[in-house]
């Protein structure tokens, strides 16, 4: 399978996933948010997937990116968006290396930083990438592929996401309401590792 | 409950369309783009202002457009904000050369989406001044971190009428600046909205309980109070504002007790009463208050009160004519 | 649920006294009366029109007083007639010399009451007429029987302008009667509203139910139907009310889609984009729409759609400057 | 006990009893009218009770109708007010016999019916008002005593009241849900039950 496919497939199954997860997403973003992540997410993969395919697989996630910032809106829209047009420009022709992947990951997580000024602990989607990235960077250092360094950095993905349930709201709409949000997953954390585990199955199954 | 709507992914589309073709005596749509604009579109060598956010707050953001108001709206989905992209496109179509002033809500998805779009006109050589609107008390001890509620509508006004009778971009902005200074408000929820197609509201309020300092997306208040009566509701709500007085306010002040959709008006009639006495009490001299339905959240129960302190300029703003499909004053 | 009041015995008082002290640049109280008038009063030598009810329909009744509609509201508790003695002492107040017209919607106790203040009146030599609003298709064959919903703004508005303008008392009594003959209303709910200090709504509607010929006290419908989509709502108001076009209508016609309380702006413009299309495409000249909440019913989900058909008597006094505390029109 | 202290007895009575009955009278009206029927009718005796009581036994329940009348409102309001304006009106001087009674019943009646064009079978009070009045010129007649006449009409009365139940509304608000109201008892039918048999209670105890 050519790159830009496997980009496009990575892209379907972020669709997918956020498609079964939306209500789940929903009630997140209600305890402290506004309930719209699920949708938001949903409308702006549905735009990703729709988007045109033609190209490098940077060249597909960055094109996939802009559709979706587009389609979403919000401060997810937003953020994902540029995030994945980050990601996508710093995806430069063939990739074949885990270092190359770990590089572009970090530009795409400092920009969506750069964007939102948030940082670990604020109870955001940054409390799922950040550790991920990390984990994924110290993998790709050890000489893991990228299915290999991707599947073994889900975990540190998912601790993250999990350790912001006991987080206070520092950015976002849900700051505002301070402990109220103390118990609750936060919502863009979810959707990312959900997304990030549903990348790796996909890269599992096609570069075995 | 949410219960008009066809697919709930093609609500928000389905709702300007509707809008667009009740209200083409004031408004036209914006070509290509999620918003609306001013009958004929910006003029030519003067200022506009764009206002904007998600929807589900209506008349907020697209029915306060037209002559004397807002010159444009971008519409993003149910408490959504619009996209960097629909704020550009918006942005770059009300421009009549003399530059555009972007006016909404802090909220930091708005603020993303705006801030991105505002950098690509710039780029294009369109001067793009962000007038953000924080009068929430309840949001933040820190004026600049609030986020913007009912006094949506008084800095729109004044930014609108500033750009209608001819001020260049930085009276505009300053007037605009000048208005946000001067708003402050607090709200109280009795029960959560519904987001077309949910089968839940947003939340839930005990019938005995109230939450205070709610904002106008659907969520919760900062705190959960017992339900009190209509009297003290108002003593809470005038105490809350009357807590964090702008510096430099005269005794001036226009008044708006606004419904956020299943708080009804006889209900704010009768709370008004008491805010009214215990506004006068303070030494405050009432302008033209309104109760209504100026920001809502779809079908929110909760109320909240504005005060806009005025001075000569802000008065003569506010009184400035518009007509536009929810608001028209002569 | 309605949340806000104090001891619900008091709310009417309570509400009229907020309400005046909000509005006291358009209106004042009648002295000694559950009313309001015009600010200053009628005028002398000319016809007043004095509107009224049961309150819980704001802005039925009182929001409609001011230059160029109403002269005056007598307001009765929820949901209730005003007594005669109301109706008649709001009408002597209104008397300018010229007579007065009475215009209510059509349900007995309103005929009851303001039957008994005119034959008060008429001993006392005041001319008076009484101009019934009947536009509800769903609750009657027979017209003359039908009750009044939101068709009330539209005969209002007509018989406000026409009083304004200067009209003697036999033509003013005509065009509100020409007016209530061209307009028809039909309307839908989709949950009950609760009256101050009840424990439950007045009637509840099964999620996936809706009630077709709603009232507007809170009545449930006269039939029981499945929750429907936006666009079949819409077309099943366009098909009730095409069902009854007036004799003699022409083809031009004002538009209203009203919501009762709870069901939102954007849930009407959704439906109201579907209403548009069907009324055009059925010939209509769809003449400033509105969509809107012009007659509540407290916190009931529902809407309906009014047209009134017009000629240009009708448009000319719809069309007539109007000021009030909820309605202002240049 | 002179008369008119026993007319204002008999209001008070009314009063209490209405109060007691609103929860239900309020629910009886929302079936297929608007709810406002018990909070109505509180308001007419609340006022009604708060009257000028000097004067005739006749005119104290004048007085106290007009009261009722306008603070009641509504379709009750003026039908309850109109009724016991007329009752007053008819009861002329001091009232020995149920005939006389009997006589300013008839016309308050009529006064009731005239307003509210409204007849037998009609789910309305007149449901409970014609069968009792029947009843009582039936007892009269025959030589009973005021408190005898009145105790014995009530049974009519209350069948009358029993008989909406199975009506379809022809008059007021109801009248447009048509078999809607089939089931329920109309609620003016019922209030004006509750009011006679309280009315029954004090001249059984004040003039034994
Ligand atoms: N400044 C920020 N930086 C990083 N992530 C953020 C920021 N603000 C919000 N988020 C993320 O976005 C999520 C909410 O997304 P969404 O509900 O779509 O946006 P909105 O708040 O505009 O309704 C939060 O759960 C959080 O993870
Ligand atoms: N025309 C009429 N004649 C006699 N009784 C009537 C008539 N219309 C209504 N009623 C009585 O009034 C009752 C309703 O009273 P209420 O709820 O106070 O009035 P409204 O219909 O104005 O809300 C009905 O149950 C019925 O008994
Ligand atoms: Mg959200
Ligand atoms: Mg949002
Ligand atoms: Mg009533
Ligand atoms: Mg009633």
């Amino acid at each position: 399978m050519d790159q830009s496919t496997l980009a496009a497939q990575c892209i379907d199954a972020a669709l997918a996933i956020i498609l079964e997860k939306e209500p789940e997403l929903a009630q997140l973003d209600s305890v402290a948010g506004d309930g719209d992540h699920g949708a938001g997410m949903a409308r702006g993969f549905r735009a990703a997937a729709a988007a045109d395919r033609t190209g490098t697989a940077g060249q597909v996630i960055a094109k996939a990116g802009m559709a979706f910032s587009d389609a979403a809106g919000g401060a997810s829209g937003a953020l994902v968006g540029m995030y994945l047009m980050t990601l996508g420009g710093g995806l430069q022709g063939d990739v074949t290396t885990a270092i190359q992947v770990h590089s572009a990951l970090v530009k795409a997580q400092d920009a969506l930083m750069k964007l939102g000024k948030a940082k670990l602990g604020d109870k955001t989607m940054l409390d799922t990438l950040i550790p991920f990235t990390e984990a994924f960077g110290a993998q790709a250092g050890a000489g893991a592929t990228i299915p290999a360094a991707w599947g073994g950095a889900l975990d540190a993905g998912r601790a993250g996401m999990e350790s912001t349930k006991d987080m206070v709201a520092a950015r976002g709409r849900s700051a505002v309401l301070k402990e109220r949000s103390l118990g609750t997953q936060d919502p863009g954390a979810t959707s990312v590792y959900y997304v990030l585990r549903a990348v790796g199955e996909v890269l599992q199954r096609e570069c075995p | 409950m949410t219960k008009v709507f066809n697919n709930p992914v093609d609500f928000k589309e389905q709702m300007i369309k509707g809008f667009t073709a009740a209200y083409s005596r004031y408004v036209e749509r914006i070509p290509n783009a999620a918003g609306v604009m001013v009958k004929g579109g910006p003029t030519p060598g003067k200022v506009s202002v764009l206002i904007g956010g998600g929807s589900g707050h209506y008349p907020l953001f697209c029915g306060l457009v037209g002559k004397g108001f807002a010159h444009g709206a971008v519409i993003g989905d149910i408490f959504t904000s619009p996209s960097g992209e629909q704020c550009y496109r918006c942005g770059k179509a009300l421009d009549g050369g003399a530059g555009v002033v972007f006016s909404y809500g802090n909220y930091s998805g708005d603020v993303m989406n705006f801030g991105m779009a505002e950098m690509r006109l710039e780029m294009e050589g369109i001067d793009v001044r962000q007038v953000l609107v924080t009068d929430d008390v309840a949001s933040s001890a820190d004026f600049d971190s609030r986020r913007g509620v009912a006094g949506d509508f008084f800095v729109f006004k004044v930014l609108g009428a500033s750009a209608w009778r001819g001020d260049n971009l930085d009276t505009v902005e300053a007037m605009g600046r000048h208005a946000n200074a001067m708003t402050r408000s607090f709200g109280v929820a009795f029960g959560g909205c519904t987001i077309p197609g949910q089968p839940q509201p947003l939340f839930t309020v005990a019938q005995d309980k109230m939450e205070l300092g709610l904002g106008i997306h659907g969520e919760p208040g900062v705190e959960t109070s017992d339900l009190r009566s209509a009297s003290e509701i108002a003593g809470l709500l005038v105490d809350k504002v009357l807590s964090d007085v702008p510096a430099g306010a005269g005794s001036k002040a226009v008044v708006l007790v606004n419904g956020l959709g299943a708080t009804k008006y006889e209900e704010m009639f009768v709370m008004y009463g008491d805010i009214h006495k215990r506004l006068a009490a303070a030494g405050i001299d009432l302008y033209k208050p309104v109760v209504g339905e100026l920001a809502t959240s779809l079908n929110m129960e909760g109320c909240g009160l504005t005060l806009m302190w005025l001075d000569s300029d802000l008065q003569a703003l506010l009184d400035y004519p518009t007509e536009t499909p929810a608001w028209t004053n002569v």
